[in-house]
Order: structure tokens, then sequence, then C-alpha cells
């Protein structure tokens, strides 16, 4: 009833091109960033926005980045958290560096120091592929989180080998450090992850988004179309590491404060790839849902007993949030192995004949 | 497997298909609702009674499809790309769930039992087997050790096996050459034998054949059919084929059905269907005056539209 | 600095040959320790593909099972007996309830629902036995414990663990048991069967069902070995699973699919790592352990990109 | 009804649980047993609330932002990690943070950090401690001089940081000192760093280590036959399930400590029937008593005097974060105010002051006989004319690099 | 593209062997471990005309292809394209040289509609930079606009408007191939290769590919290599035909010389058709 493609023409190729060609599509995506610039500021509280929206927001930029790799490109890489590092030192960095210039810029410029080191460590996807590549990952992990603890000049030799956020302001409002509203933080993060992942999704329906897919899906047969493999797989591991680096550093500076090199461990390499699996590989609406997904549901499942008063203990509660968490992946990737992205679109698809059954 | 039992006139003879020379004086066009009466008849291996398959959820394939092979019948189903004839041997086999697709009505029933519920490993145990269209032999696996896979399911030993073994090398003596090689790096039509061997290695009741002669050279196509015939003939084995090249097909087949988008719209002896003029303009390729060349199709489009 | 590189370490292998030979000694244990976990990623792997990643929270699901099944009274060897009925029944739950829906799924997919269940054992662990590490039962089960030190020269002392050498020993054994059940019985073939590709497998009779609860079950007894020299070693706990990720290096140094390739896998990065560690690792500050293994895989793979005993990558067009 | 409200920051998951889980149950056995035995503090019930970290400091910060709105006096975040998220962040939100023992050494200079506590003392003044100490057995500070001394430690913020201090001390007592780190993934693989220790054969052996990283070490050391009396181990390397790993063979394994030995003290009687006997709690009766658990019992005795002193410095009854800054900072846990409570000698008396919030307290040094600790030593002084300037130069080298730094504007009541 | 065109209404093309030279197989020989794909195999390829390869399974046709645009190397021989004899190349340096296939086990994009795959034939012809491409609109969009209407006029003269939005792992065999033609014709090559582009088709599919295929090569003058198993099409479409056997040549002329040649006949045909 609602959803009817019907009667919705494209007359040119632009239209049918666009990223959201469905009218109804364009206004969902016009209500969301209404509710995302305007209501959720006007009324959410500092928890929701400092612990949720934050967080979520963060979480799904680098669940955008990792997709480009693992997901449009098809490198599987566990090496996210490493690289979101070093964006998160290499704009800690910046700021002692150039303590004058912008934040956000230094933020947006550190993204270019993790890209340049996720191109090294892709070097070997040439020859390696799947799983295999997975290891070559896993070795840039380790070893980049080794530098963080190692090399004292990263972290300006702190006692602590912890790199602690400077305040800086913009416009006069504080963005960073503890004095920074939760508020001013969470539009600094909203626009950074808003823009980059409408830049990144002009990438993906592109030309060069196009090479990445081809190579997923089949790589002889995209060398024997003209794809040059190094360079295009170069390429996406690039991307994704700015936008991974980019992440990083947002996580740091607009949302923990601090962070010590256990902070970017392979741990938060995997909760990036459960975003991007469960979201949907291959599709940036997806990345939001998964990140929504693995940060949200366990932030809701351990407040479900204080809401009920059930007196049940802290740790009893996190045992059964694992549990949910986990059988709710298996149960997800049960129903769509796809991922939520798909599941949306079948949703759609089924609005679209509804009422019948198909 | 004797004569007698193959009472129904549907369920021609081995002999029938030899005589192809002959022609047939009435044309059967039944339509799928009028067969009910026979599907539990004994001398049925297979009825698939007005089944349903939806892929995804929301994409509906078949539209009821009904048909039935008799035992010891050469069943061959005809159609177009698309139509929906490798989805019928797969819901028939069962291995739809793979796909993520299910048959949604309708029942299968293979020797008298109802075999929605089996796992496709039951079904192979039972003596139906199918063999997969685009070849899905085990890449890592040598030829040798794909066609062992094929007995897995046998329990009558080591030395039987072995005689079959040698029974799919005379078959097909290109095999035995590659027999060591990685099935992954062996050419299509290769492939395409090893596959063939595989199933020819479980000891079947019925093959269901899904375009067997893919990628195979001519003289290979023939063979594989007379391979066909001679375990029908010899062994009372039963087919049902999805196949395109219509030609050989009904040479060989017994009986056939033609898919169209997901429904029957016409059935009746390979013969009968031989000389349908319909199916001889759209897939024969013969017309008035014998084979047209190839260079001289025509432009514009001359699609058969079924009436069903 | 290119003495401390070149010359210094061999100079010290040289002069100080009963601290090699324990580093040798170390570097082997290490390795057998991986390749017992890599051993069960690779069942698991060759049966189905999947790349389980549930492998390293079996472990200490295991080992707890048979001390939290102690603790509470049950003699050790009925203890070990009741576990292995649980990894059973774990093996037969994981494969009704996680694989059965997920057949003929890209391996990614299969990869994600192994870490679902990751999360859910480890939830699941924790709320029966607590978070808190626990000591392993070695003597109970009539494990050795002890060493022998050998006299070595002047100073030298090489101290073997009686434990280590069991592990060897069951770690050996285990190998050569699962070597001959894959590559001599039906059973291995139809499993390189089913990794290669599911649908055709089920065509083809082979019931995936069965297969898939043999091999997790298989999976289940390595992680239960694991988890007992493992624990023996240090505790029985939740940080065990980090180990888990050394099995990564050498299951690909060894190729996923070969079940020598995990021991001879093991084996290398176990003596590479420790002795780049113990002579070259002071020049960088120490600690490369952690990234170590990773490097010597990679370097293997540029080589050989299938691992060293790994089927080899069937690129055809 | 009113209540003061203290969130606990807790982890009985992940690979700190071995020792997290003691330290959580002794910190809220104490204050349930004060609302149980006292009705609170001052009359007001405490209202106690763990939340779950994991050790993560992703969940950390969620657990601060998650309770910080609900009054929440003080927090305990239990990790070098959290702690470093928490401290900027003290100031704003006016809620100090209390990591007794842990966290930040340069927290300990008042006048740059106001809001955090890190009392009784630093790693910097525990490991002078273990300096000193070694000293006395060696026969002074001078013998030190061409000895070999090993430091071990997980390697992360938490063990790096008493480096710049054993270095400073190394070059002035002219010992090596030799390093051994202990990746946080490989805290159960540490073969390596042994043998390392085997083949340099330091003197004395000191760690660092938290969690599964303490057991595997001993055991290791164990093995090497690594002589067990020259082997100390921080005040978070002290659990009995971490010596208990070696059994027998670790009889002689010293650890430094603070906290009191054993449960032969009335309040930790009154625990024992007021809480876990009642049921009211998760503590194993047998962990009462235990190093850990005694820890977490100190710190909640830390609170409860902070808030009666707040109580006592405003006059009010239900106090807020700031309030208790204040009564942190004129903490005085004295003998007598100790014996009051039911916790004679349990620890050293300590006193907070506006300049100095660690107060660089002494420690005592525990043995493991193989079956528990025993005291060995009496209170050992830190070389507190080594660690403050070390304190000071610090906390004017963290203000610099997160300037703009605020100043301290708190008044002083003392 | 829809007008009526039969092959007869133009000009006779002239024979074959006086055309100009597109590419020349010397001498080529190709073997995987002990397994001889190729063993000396020489032939050429002239511009413009429907050059078909048989020969019985295994013959090594697929593996000539492969060497032909750069997928195997062969460990001898040459090959000599428009002129210039090609040392060893990668398979992109053929795709940009104007050599474009599809494959016998097809290899589209699995994942990626119809549109998007043919769109992929044109990568080569499009140049916007990443920086473009970011911001869309303005060049970049107008780019791919552009090469959008080609890959329009392909869906048109392929007839698969329908699935132009359909992922293709969904579609049936015979359409894929149909794609994958679409596919390599987006780029536009000088020469293509086609391996078995007729196989699971039935006649009427069959005789819209030949089609395709003619007008292909009349329309656009491509060059053409076809490997087929289909007697009557290769009969029908071939200006000459080379045949394998077990990696070797065994014939090489046109459709009528080889079809009566006995070699032929034995090894592959089994009845004279
Ligand atoms: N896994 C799937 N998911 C969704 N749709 C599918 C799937 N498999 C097949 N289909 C659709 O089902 C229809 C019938 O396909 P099927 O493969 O059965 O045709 P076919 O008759 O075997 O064709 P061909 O001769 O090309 O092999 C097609 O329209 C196809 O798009
Ligand atoms: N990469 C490879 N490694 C090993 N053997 C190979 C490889 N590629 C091809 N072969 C072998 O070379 C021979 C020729 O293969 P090819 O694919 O060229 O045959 P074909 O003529 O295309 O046959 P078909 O008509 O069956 O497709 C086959 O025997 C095949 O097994
Ligand atoms: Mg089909
Ligand atoms: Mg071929």
């Amino acid at each position: 009833m609602f959803y009817r493609e019907a009667g919705q023409f494209k007359t040119s190729y632009e239209a049918d091109q666009a990223l959201f060609p469905i009218r109804q599509d364009k206004i969902g995506l016009g209500i969301i960033l209404l509710v995302a610039f305007v209501v959720i500021p006007l009324t959410a509280n500092d928890f929701f926005l400092a612990s949720v929206m934050i967080p979520f927001l963060v979480f799904s930029l680098a669940a955008i980045g990792l997709n480009v790799l693992t997901g449009f490109c098809g490198q599987l890489s566990l090496g996210t958290g490493a690289f979101m590092g070093v964006g998160a030192y290499a704009a800690y960095k910046l700021t002692t560096i150039f303590p004058d210039v912008n934040v956000i810029f230094l933020v947006l410029v550190s993204g270019f120091f993790s890209a340049a080191i996720g191109a090294i460590f892709g070097l070997p996807s040439l020859r390696i592929k799947g799983l295999y590549l997975a290891v070559t990952t896993l070795a840039a992990q380790f070893f980049l989180e080794w530098c963080f603890i190692r090399i004292g000049w990263l972290y300006n030799y702190n006692a602590s080998g912890a790199i602690e956020i400077p305040t800086r302001e913009m416009f006069g409002v504080i963005i960073s450090g503890a004095e920074a509203t939760p508020l001013a933080r969470y539009f600094v993060v909203l626009t950074i992850t808003v823009l980059i992942a409408f830049l990144i999704a002009n990438v993906l329906r592109g030309r060069i988004g196009r090479s990445w897919m081809m190579i997923r899906d089949m790589d002889i047969a995209a060398e024997l179309m003209g794809i040059r493999p190094l360079q295009t797989k170069l390429m996406a591991f690039a991307v994704s590491s700015y936008v991974c680096g980019v992440a990083g550093a947002m996580m740091v500076f607009f949302w923990l404060n601090a962070a010590e090199p256990s902070s970017y461990s392979i741990t938060l390499s995997f909760q990036i790839l459960f975003m991007v699996i469960l979201g949907g590989l291959g599709s940036v609406g997806g990345a939001f849902m998964g990140a929504a997904f693995i940060w949200i549901l366990p932030i809701v499942l351990r407040a479900i007993p204080n809401m009920l008063d059930v007196d049940i203990g802290a740790e009893t509660v996190e045992h059964l949030a694992f549990m949910v968490v986990g059988a709710l992946i298996i149960f997800f990737l049960i129903v769509e192995p796809h991922g939520f992205a798909r599941l949306w679109q079948i949703a759609k698809q089924k609005l679209r004949v509804w009422p019948f059954p198909y | 497997m004797t004569g007698a039992s193959r009472s129904d006139p549907r369920s021609a003879s081995p002999e029938m298909a030899l005589e192809q020379a002959k022609p047939m004086s009435t044309l059967e066009l039944d339509r799928t609702g009028d067969k009910t009466s026979i599907t539990e008849a004994q001398d049925t291996i297979l009825t698939v009674n007005n089944i349903e398959v939806i892929y995804d959820h929301v994409i509906l394939v078949l539209k009821g499809v009904s048909l039935t092979v008799p035992r010891g019948g050469i069943v061959a189903l005809l159609g177009a790309n698309g139509a929906g004839k490798t989805t019928t041997l797969k819901a028939v086999s069962n291995l739809l769930g793979a796909e993520r697709g299910e048959v949604t009505k309708g029942k299968i029933v293979f020797e008298g039992e109802e075999v929605q519920a089996l796992s496709p490993n039951d079904l192979v145990r039972r003596g139906c087997i199918q063999v997969m269209e685009g070849r899905h032999c085990f890449g890592h696996l040598s030829i040798e050790e794909n066609l062992l896979t094929g007995a897995y399911t046998r329990k009558d030993g080591a030395a039987a096996i072995k005689s079959d073994l040698e029974m799919v090398y005379t078959y097909f003596p290109r095999l035995r050459e590659r027999r060591n090689s990685q099935a992954g790096y062996t050419s299509g039509g290769e492939q395409q034998m090893c596959a063939i061997g595989r199933a020819l290695m479980s000891r079947p009741k019925m093959i269901l054949l899904d375009e067997p002669s893919m990628g195979l050279a001519p003289q290979l196509v023939e063979e594989i059919f007379e391979i066909v015939k001679q375990l029908n003939d010899n062994e009372g084995v039963s087919f049902l084929l999805a196949e395109q090249n219509t030609n050989v097909a009904l040479r060989y087949a017994t009986y056939g059905y033609i898919l169209e988008a997901g429904r029957i719209v016409l059935d009746g002896d390979a013969k009968a269907l031989r000389d349908n003029e319909d199916v001889k303009e759209f897939y024969l390729g013969v017309g008035g005056e014998g084979r047209r060349s190839f260079r001289n199709v025509k432009h514009y489009k001359r699609r058969k539209r079924w009436l069903s | 600095m290119l003495y401390d590189i070149f010359v210094d370490p061999f100079v010290q292998m040289y002069q100080m040959p009963d601290f090699f030979l324990q580093v040798l000694w170390e570097g082997f244990v290490a390795g057998i320790l991986y390749a017992l976990i890599a051993l069960g990623f690779v069942l698991i792997f060759k049966a189905s593909g999947v790349f389980n990643f549930a492998q390293g929270i079996m472990v200490v699901f295991a080992g707890l099972t048979l001390v939290g099944l102690h603790e509470n009274g049950v003699p050790a060897y009925l203890a070990l007996i009741l576990t292995i009925g649980v990894m059973a029944v774990l093996a037969y739950g994981i494969e009704r309830i996680v694989m059965r829906p997920l057949v003929n799924q890209p391996d990614i997919i299969l990869l994600m629902a192994t870490i679902g269940l990751t999360y859910f054992l480890i939830g699941f662990g924790e709320l029966i036995f607590g978070g808190e590490p626990k000591r392993m039962i070695t003597e109970e089960l009539g494990l050795p414990t002890g060493s022998t030190a050998f006299e070595f020269g002047e100073r030298g002392l090489v101290i073997l663990q009686h434990i280590d050498i069991a592990a060897a020993v069951i770690a050996i054994l285990m190998v050569g048991a699962l070597a001959v059940f894959f590559n001599k019985t039906r059973i291995g073939r139809a499993l390189r069967a089913v990794a290669d590709d599911h649908q055709a497998a089920l065509s083809v009779g082979i019931s995936l069902n069965q297969i898939w609860a043999i091999v997790w079950f298989a999976a289940g007894l390595v992680a239960l070995a694991t988890g007992i020299m493992w624990g023996a070693r240090s505790d029985v706990s939740f940080a065990l699973e980090i180990i888990a990720f050394k099995a990564l290096p050498v299951l690909i140094l060894g190729g996923f699919t070969s079940i020598p390739g995990a021991i001879i896998g093991g084996l290398i990065i176990g003596f590479g790592e420790k002795i780049a560690e113990l002579y070259w690792g002071g020049l960088v500050g120490g600690g490369i352990e952690s990234w170590f293994a990773y490097i010597i895989a990679l370097i293997f793979l540029l080589f050989r990109p299938q691992g060293l005993f790994g089927e080899k990558i069937i690129e055809r067009v | 009804q009113d209540t003061n409200y203290v969130p606990l920051l807790t982890y009985r998951t992940g690979p700190f649980a071995g020792s997290g889980i003691h330290i959580a149950n002794g910190m809220n056995d104490y204050l349930q047993m004060l609302n149980e035995r006292d009705g609170g503090i001052g009359g007001v019930p405490i209202a106690i609330e763990e939340c779950e970290t994991s050790y993560n400091a992703q969940k950390g910060v969620e657990c601060y932002e998650a309770t910080k709105g609900k009054g929440a006096l003080v927090y305990n975040p239990y990790s070098t990690g959290i702690t470093l998220q928490l401290i900027p962040k003290a100031s704003v939100d006016k809620i100090p943070v209390l990591s007794m023992g842990y966290g930040l050494s340069a927290a300990a200079v008042g006048d740059v950090f106001p809001w955090v506590f890190n009392v009784p003392v630093t790693y910097w003044d525990g490991a002078s401690v273990v300096i000193n100490y070694i000293a006395d057995q060696e026969g002074g500070l001078d013998s030190l001089s061409g000895k070999k001394i090993g430091y071990i430690f997980l390697d992360a913020g938490y063990g790096r940081e008493p480096i710049p201090l054993l270095e400073q001390l190394a070059e002035k007592h002219g010992f090596e000192l030799l390093q051994y780190p202990v990746p946080a993934n490989q805290m159960q693989n540490q073969s390596s760093q042994w043998l390392n220790v085997r083949r340099d054969r330091p003197d004395y052996m000191i760690m660092w280590g938290w969690g599964a990283m303490n057991p595997t070490a001993i055991k290791e050391a164990v093995k090497i036959r690594y002589p067990m009396d020259k082997f100390i181990g921080v005040w978070w390397s002290a659990g009995e399930d971490d010596a208990a790993a070696g059994g027998q063979d670790a009889a002689g394994y010293k650890a430094l400590n603070f906290s009191g030995v054993g449960m032969d003290f009335p309040a930790l009687q009154d625990i024992k029937t007021l809480v876990v006997d009642a049921g009211k709690t998760q503590t194993d009766p047998a962990s009462i008593g235990t190093t850990l658990y005694n820890r977490g019992v100190l710190n909640s005795v830390i609170i409860a005097e902070g808030i009666r002193t707040a109580q006592e410095l405003t006059g009010k009854k239900v106090i807020t974060g700031e309030d208790m800054r204040v009564g942190l900072e004129a903490l005085n846990l004295t003998q007598e105010r100790l014996a009051e409570i039911g916790l004679a000698g349990f620890a050293h008396p300590m006193k907070v002051t506006c300049e100095d919030h660690a107060g660089s307290h002494p420690v005592f040094i525990q043995e493991w006989d193989g079956e528990r600790f025993v005291k060995v030593t009496d209170w050992i002084e830190p070389m507190t004319d080594v660690v403050r300037p070390l304190l000071e130069a610090a906390a004017a080298d963290y203000a610099e690099k997160n300037a703009p730094w605020p100043e301290r504007t708190e008044a002083c009541a003392q | 593209m829809n007008a009526i065109v039969t092959k007869e209404s133009l000009p006779e093309p002239r024979p074959a062997s006086e055309r100009e030279l597109l590419l020349r197989v010397d001498n080529v020989s190709l073997s995987f471990g002990g397994v001889k794909a190729i063993t000396d195999i020489s032939f050429d390829i002239r511009k413009g005309e429907v050059r078909a390869i048989i020969g019985p399974n295994g013959a090594g046709k697929t593996s000539m292809l492969n060497v032909i645009n750069g997928f195997y190397h062969p460990q001898e021989g040459t090959i000599t394209w428009r002129g210039e004899v090609r040392r060893k190349m990668r398979p992109y340096e053929a795709a940009s040289q104007g050599i474009a296939r599809t494959f016998q086990n097809v290899a589209l994009f699995k994942g990626m509609t119809t549109l998007d795959n043919i769109m992929s034939g044109r990568s080569l012809k499009m140049s916007r930079n990443f920086f473009w491409q970011l911001l869309w609109r303005g060049p970049a969009e107008r780019e791919e606009i552009e090469h959008r209407r080609k890959v329009e006029e392909i869906i048109d003269f392929l007839e698969i408007q329908a699935i132009r939005k359909t992922p293709v792992g969904r579609l049936p065999y015979g359409l894929q191939k149909r794609v994958e033609l679409g596919r390599a014709l987006a780029m536009e090559p000088e020469l293509l290769l086609l391996d078995e582009p007729m196989a699971g088709m039935n006649l009427e599919e069959k005789e819209d590919m030949s089609r395709f295929i003619l007008d292909v090569n009349s329309e656009f003058g491509t060059t053409i290599a076809l490997i087929e198993h289909d007697m009557g099409v290769v009969m029908d479409l071939s200006d000459r035909v080379v045949v394998l056997d077990y990696g070797k040549k065994i014939a090489d002329g046109t459709p009528e010389e080889v079809q009566a040649n006995q070699a032929v006949i034995d090894a592959y045909l089994g009845v004279s058709h």
C-alpha cells in the first residue's frame, strides 16, 4: 500500500542512477536525517548522546570503512582495529605538532596516515587470498599494536602509555577533550560520518566501486576485463583504511577521550567485522544497521533487568547479554545470511506485493 | 523389470524408443490435472503432484507442476531458459533447501512414499540421485576420488565399487586418462563426464539428469544418451532429464513434458511431441524443408506463446 | 648493530648450548601446543570449509567442564568421561541449530555464525562456571607432573617438564589417529568433498548432518585435550581463548586442510618465535612474540599462497 | 528514601575476571555490611550498583555515562585504561575518581589533580619499596651496585609505569635493570620471557602483573627453578589464586601488600555473618580474608570514610560528588578510627592532604608459604624523596600535554 | 539496432585468406606438470572473420583462448598481435589491447546486477579519477551516464531489458550467458573470444545467440573466435575452423573442408554431419 513504486517513472539515467531512486526511500532518508540532526539533539539526554549515539556513529563509520574492503572488494581484514589506531595516534601526534590547527581538519588528515599503512599491508593481497589474507591483516593488527606500545614518540612518552585528548574548540564551542559537551561531540561525529558515508556511497556506485566488486566476485574475470588487481586492491585498502582511520581518530577524540593501545586491539577488529557481516556485506546502509545491532543491543539488554526491577548481578546480566547477542547473531544469519540490508530489501519487496504473500 | 509390468500406455518400453521411424497416429495432449489417477500406481517410480516452489520467501518459480516418471521410463523435461527445469529437479532431489528455496505446495512421491521431508542423502540411499547442472565437481579431489564419493552411500563392498569404477572408465575413457588430476583443473567436458560418472557410481534406481549434454562434444552427446539407454535397458534405471538438446532428448526419451514459466504447457509421448508442429518449429528447428541455417535466422521475435 | 644482528646470536648459541637446547625444547613444546589448537580448526575446516572461530572457546569450555565437574565432587576419570559426553551433546547441538540451516552459505557467513557461537559459549560458560580461573586437575587425571633436569657440561642444565612430554605424546598420537581417519576412510574423502561444495556433496548422498556432528565432536575432543594441556601450563580461564589466535598463523602456515600441516606449522612457528624472541627480540625491546608468528606465516605465504600443505587454490576459467 | 549512591565499576568476566571477582566482592560486601549493621553511613543507606566493565575501556566509559547522572559519589575504575579516561572528566562532572593504588601515579599531586585520589600509595612508591627491601636483604642500598634486577610486567600502561623510577634508581644505585615485557595477548604463554630470565640470571625478579598473567608467571618461575624468595610482586600480584598456581613449589614468593591478611578482624566477621552467611552476596565464604578480597574491603573503607568525613564537614547527610571530593581530601584514617570500625591493623593509618592525594604510605611484604600468605616484614616506607619530585614532574608534564589543563580552583578544606 | 539486417543483405565478405592478419599463434606449446594441454599449435585469425575452434573434450580449446588473452603463459611459441610479437603479458594488458572474452563456466560477477555487470565491461573506457567519483555530481556522473547509454544499447540489442536490475546470480543459465556476452561486447573489443556461448541453450535461444554473434561481427566488424560443440552452429557461422585433438592441430580450413576431413570425423564428429 505505502510502498509502491508504480507510477514513478524515471525519465533520465540521472534519475535512475540516483542514490535513492525511489521516492519513498528519499522521504525515509529525509526523515532519518531530520531525526539525527534535529530531533535527537533536542530530546536526548547525555547518556544517550555520549554512550549510544556517538559510539554508534563512530562504529558505523568504521564499518563502512571495513565494508569497502571486505564487503565490496572481498578482502577479508582482521586488522581494522589497528588501522583505526593508526588514525587515532596520527591525529594525536598532529594535534601536538600543530596545536592551533582545527582538530576536525586534523582528524580528517589523520586518515591519510592509516591509508598509507593500510596500503602497505595490502601489498600481499596480490598473492594471498581469502582466509589466508586474514593472516596478513592479523600481522598488521598485532604488529601495529606492538608499535603503539613500544614507540614512545607516538604517545609523547606519556608515563601512562596512553594518549589523552586535549581540549580544543571550534567557533567558540569546545568540541574535544573532557569539557566538550556530548551534544557538541555528537554534532561533529554525526556530520563527519554522514559526509564520509555519502562520499563513499558515491565512489561505490561509480567505476571504482564497480571495479572493487568485480575483484570480489571473480578476480580472474575482472583481470581478464582489464582491471589491474593490485592497483584496485591497494586502492580499496587505502580507502578503507582512510575511513577506518578517521573513525579511529573520532573514537578517541570525540568519544573515549583517552586511549590505550588495547583500545585498538583485535577485539575492536572483530567488533567491526560483526557489524559489517550482520549488517550486510556490501551495503552502506547495512553498516549502520549492523553497528546499531552490535553496539546498541547489549546496552538495551543490560538495561532490561533494571527496567523490570529484577535483581540480578551485573555480571549475570553481562553473561546473559553475551548469550543473547550470540544467539541473535546466529538467528539472524539463519533468517538472512546476507544481513539486515537484504532483510530490509525483502521486507520492501513484501511491502510491494502486500497484501499478497508473493 | 519385465515388459508386462509396463502396461500403462504412457510408459513406453525401450523398444518403442527404438522404433523411431514409425509415425505415431495420435497426439496425446494430456493436461496435468487428469493424471492424478495414476500417481499411486505401482509402476510409476516418481510422481510430482502440483508443486509450487518459492525462492527466498518471495520469488515464486514453479506454479503448480505435475509430472510422473514410470518405472523404467526416460522422461524428458524441456523448456526455455529459466522455465524452471532445474528447480523442478532440485525440488525432487530435495536440494532446494541449500538454495533457500522451498516447496510450498503439492507433494512428491518416490516409490510410493512422500519424500518432501527427507534429506537429500536419504533420497540417494533410496536410489534417486541428481546430476547437477553446471558440473559441480569437487575441485580439490582427483577425478577418481570424485567418482568414489558417488559410492558414498553404498554398502555392497569394495569389489562391487571397483567394478563400477571400471564401468565408468569404460564409458568415459578420457576420465581414465585424467583419473589422478584434480577435478578443478580438468576441462569443462571432462568435468561433465565426471559428474555423470559420479552419479552412476551410486547404482541408483533413478537418475535426475540436468543438462547432461552441456559442453560435450557431439559424438560424446550421442554416447551419453546411449549410456542412458543402456542403463535403462539393462538395469531398469529410470531417468528424468532436463535437456536443451531437444533433438537428442526426444529421440531417447519415452515421454516428454514442456515447461514454460513454471508451468507444464504440453506433454505427451516423445514421438507425439516430435511430430508436434510447434515443437518442431521451436525446439527441433526443422521447418518444412529440413534444418534451418543459423545464418538465416530472422530478426524479429518469434516466440511461441503457449496456451496454458 | 650489525654484529648484534648477525653474529652475536650465533655466538650465544654456541657458547650456551644447554640454553639453546632448552630454547629448542620450549619451541617444540609451544609448537605442539599451538598445533593442538590448530588441529581443532583444521578438522572443521576440512569437513565443511568453515573456519571455526569457536575452537578457542571450546577449549576453555571443555577444560572448565572437566574441572567444574571435579570441583563438584565427580571423580576425575568420571568427570573426563562426562565431559566427553558434554562435548558430544555440544557437537550435536551445533550441527542441529547452527550448521544445518546454514548449509551452502558463503564461508564468511559460516565464520560469522561460529563467532556468534563463541559469544554464546562465553556467556554460557561464565554463567555456569563463573569467570575466575580454575586449576587444572593434572595429577588427578594421572598426568605426570614435575620435571627432569639433564646436566649439561659445566653449569648447563636442560629441564624437561613431564607434562610437556605428555602433551607432545598425546598430540602426536592424536594427529596420527586423525590423519589415518581422514585419509584412509570413506568419511575422510566425503569430508573433503563437503568442504569443496556443500550442495554437490548433498547431491551424491553425503549426509552433512552426520558428518558435521562427527567432526564437531572430534573437534570437541581435540579441544578437551588442548584444554587439559594448556590448563596444566597456566590455568583454565577465559583468557585462554586469546591463545587461540596463535593457532591462526600455524593453521595458515600448514595449510588449512592438512592435519600433518598443523603439526609442522606449529613446530615452525614454535621454534621460530622462541628463537627469534630469545636471540633477536632483545634488540627491539622484546615481546615480539605477539606478532612474530604472523610475520613468519606471511613470509611463507608469499611463496606458497596455500600454505605448506594446503590444497592448491584452484584458479581456472 | 534518601541514599548515598555509589556505583562500582567491576569486572567479573573477561580475561581479568580472576582478579576482578575478589575485588568486586570485597568492595560490595563491606558497603552492604554497613547498610545491614549501621543502616548505612550517618544514617543514610548506601545505594550500591555494580556495573560490569569486563576491564574494557569502552564499557567502562559506558558504565560511567550510565551511572553518573544518578548522583554518583565516586568512581573506582579498577583499570588503568578506564581511570585515564575518567581523570579529565572528573573535574568537569564534579565526581572524584578513587584509584586506590593504581591508575596514574602523578594523580597524587593534588594541586594538579584535585579530583583524583590514589591513596594509599602509588606504583612508584611501590617500586621504591621493593628496591628498599632488596637493598635490605643485600645489606644496604650500596650493595645493590652490580646486581641484576629483572622486571617482568604486563606490556601496557600499567606495567610500564614504574619503569622510569626503576631506571632512575638503577642509575643511582648502580644495579642493572632487565625488562621482560609480557604482551597482553601472551599472558598465558610466558615461556620466552622466563627463558630469558634463565639466561640472564637476575638476582631478583620484580613483577607487575594482573589477571591471568600472575599465575602463569609464578608457574613459569617454578619451572625454570628460579629462587622463589627472590621473586617479588606488586600488590596486584598478591592474590592467593596467583600463588596457588605454583603450589608448594612457589613457597617463598613475595608480594607487596597494604591491606590486611586473614579474616581476624571484627568488621570481616560482621561481613561474614551479616552478609555472606545471610546469603546476600555471591561471595564464596572461603575467599573472605584473601588478599584481593581484603583489598576490595579496604577500598570500600576509604569510600565509607570519605563519605563520613564529607558528612561531617558539610553537615549534609546526603552528599554530592563535590562533597565527596572534600571528604576524600580530608580523609584521615587513624589507628583509632581503624580500631573503631573493627579493622585495627588492617591497614596503615592513612591521611590525604590537598597536596598529596596518595600519601605515599608504607606497605609491607607478604610471603607465600605454600598454602597462604603470611606477613613477613613490617611496614616499609617508600623512598619519598625520589618519588615525590618524579610525581610532581609527571603531573606538570601531564598538565602541559593536556593544555589547557584547568587550574585548581577547589578550595582546600583543611 | 532493431533494424532487420540479415547476412544476405550485406555484400559477400572477402575470402578469409585475403583479409588482414589480426593475430597469429606460432608453435605454441603449453603443459601443466605432466599434462600437455597444447602441443606446437600454429594458426591465425584475420580481421573481421568468425574463426571457430573445435575439438573433443579436453583437446585444449579453452587453454588456447587462455593463452591468447594472457591468462596462461605458453612455455614455447609466440603470439603476434597486430604485427607485434607479444611477450609474456598480464590479462589486463590483453584486455586493454582489445581482446575480450566470455567463459565456459559462466564467470559473471555474481553479486552485481545485469546492468552493473555490463557496465563493468566499460571500466577500461572510463577515466574519471577517485576525487571526481567522490563528488559524483558533475564529470563523474556525466561520464557514467554517457557509458550507461552505450550499455543500454547493448541491453536492447541482447533483449535483456527485463533483467536490467536483477542480480545475475539468480538468472537462469542461458540468460547468464547472454549477459556475459553483453559484458564482453561492452568492451568494444577488436577480438572477441567466445567459449561455448551456446552450451545449455535450446534451439530458439541458439538462434538468438547466432543472430547476436553475426550482428556483432557484421555491424561492429568485431573479429570473433568461437568455441562451440554444436556443429550446426559452427558450420553455419564460421568462416574458418581449426580443429584440435589432444592438444594438437589436426585440421584447419573452411567449414566444408573440415567437415569432410576424415581425421576430424574420427576424432570428433563421430558421423559426418
Ligand atoms: N536461488 C535462486 N534464488 C532466486 N531465484 C532463483 C534461484 N534459482 C533460480 N531462480 C529463478 O528461478 C527461475 C527458474 O530457474 P531454473 O534454474 O529452474 O531454470 P531452468 O529451466 O533450469 O533454466 P536453464 O535452462 O537456463 O538451466 C529463474 O527465473 C531463476 O531466475
Ligand atoms: N591449469 C591447469 N592445470 C592442469 N591441467 C589443465 C589446466 N588447464 C587445462 N588443463 C588440462 O588441459 C587439457 C585441455 O583443457 P581445456 O580446458 O583447454 O579443454 P577444452 O578443449 O576446452 O575441453 P572442453 O571442450 O571439455 O571444454 C585438459 O585435459 C585439462 O585437464
Ligand atoms: Mg537449469
Ligand atoms: Mg573448454
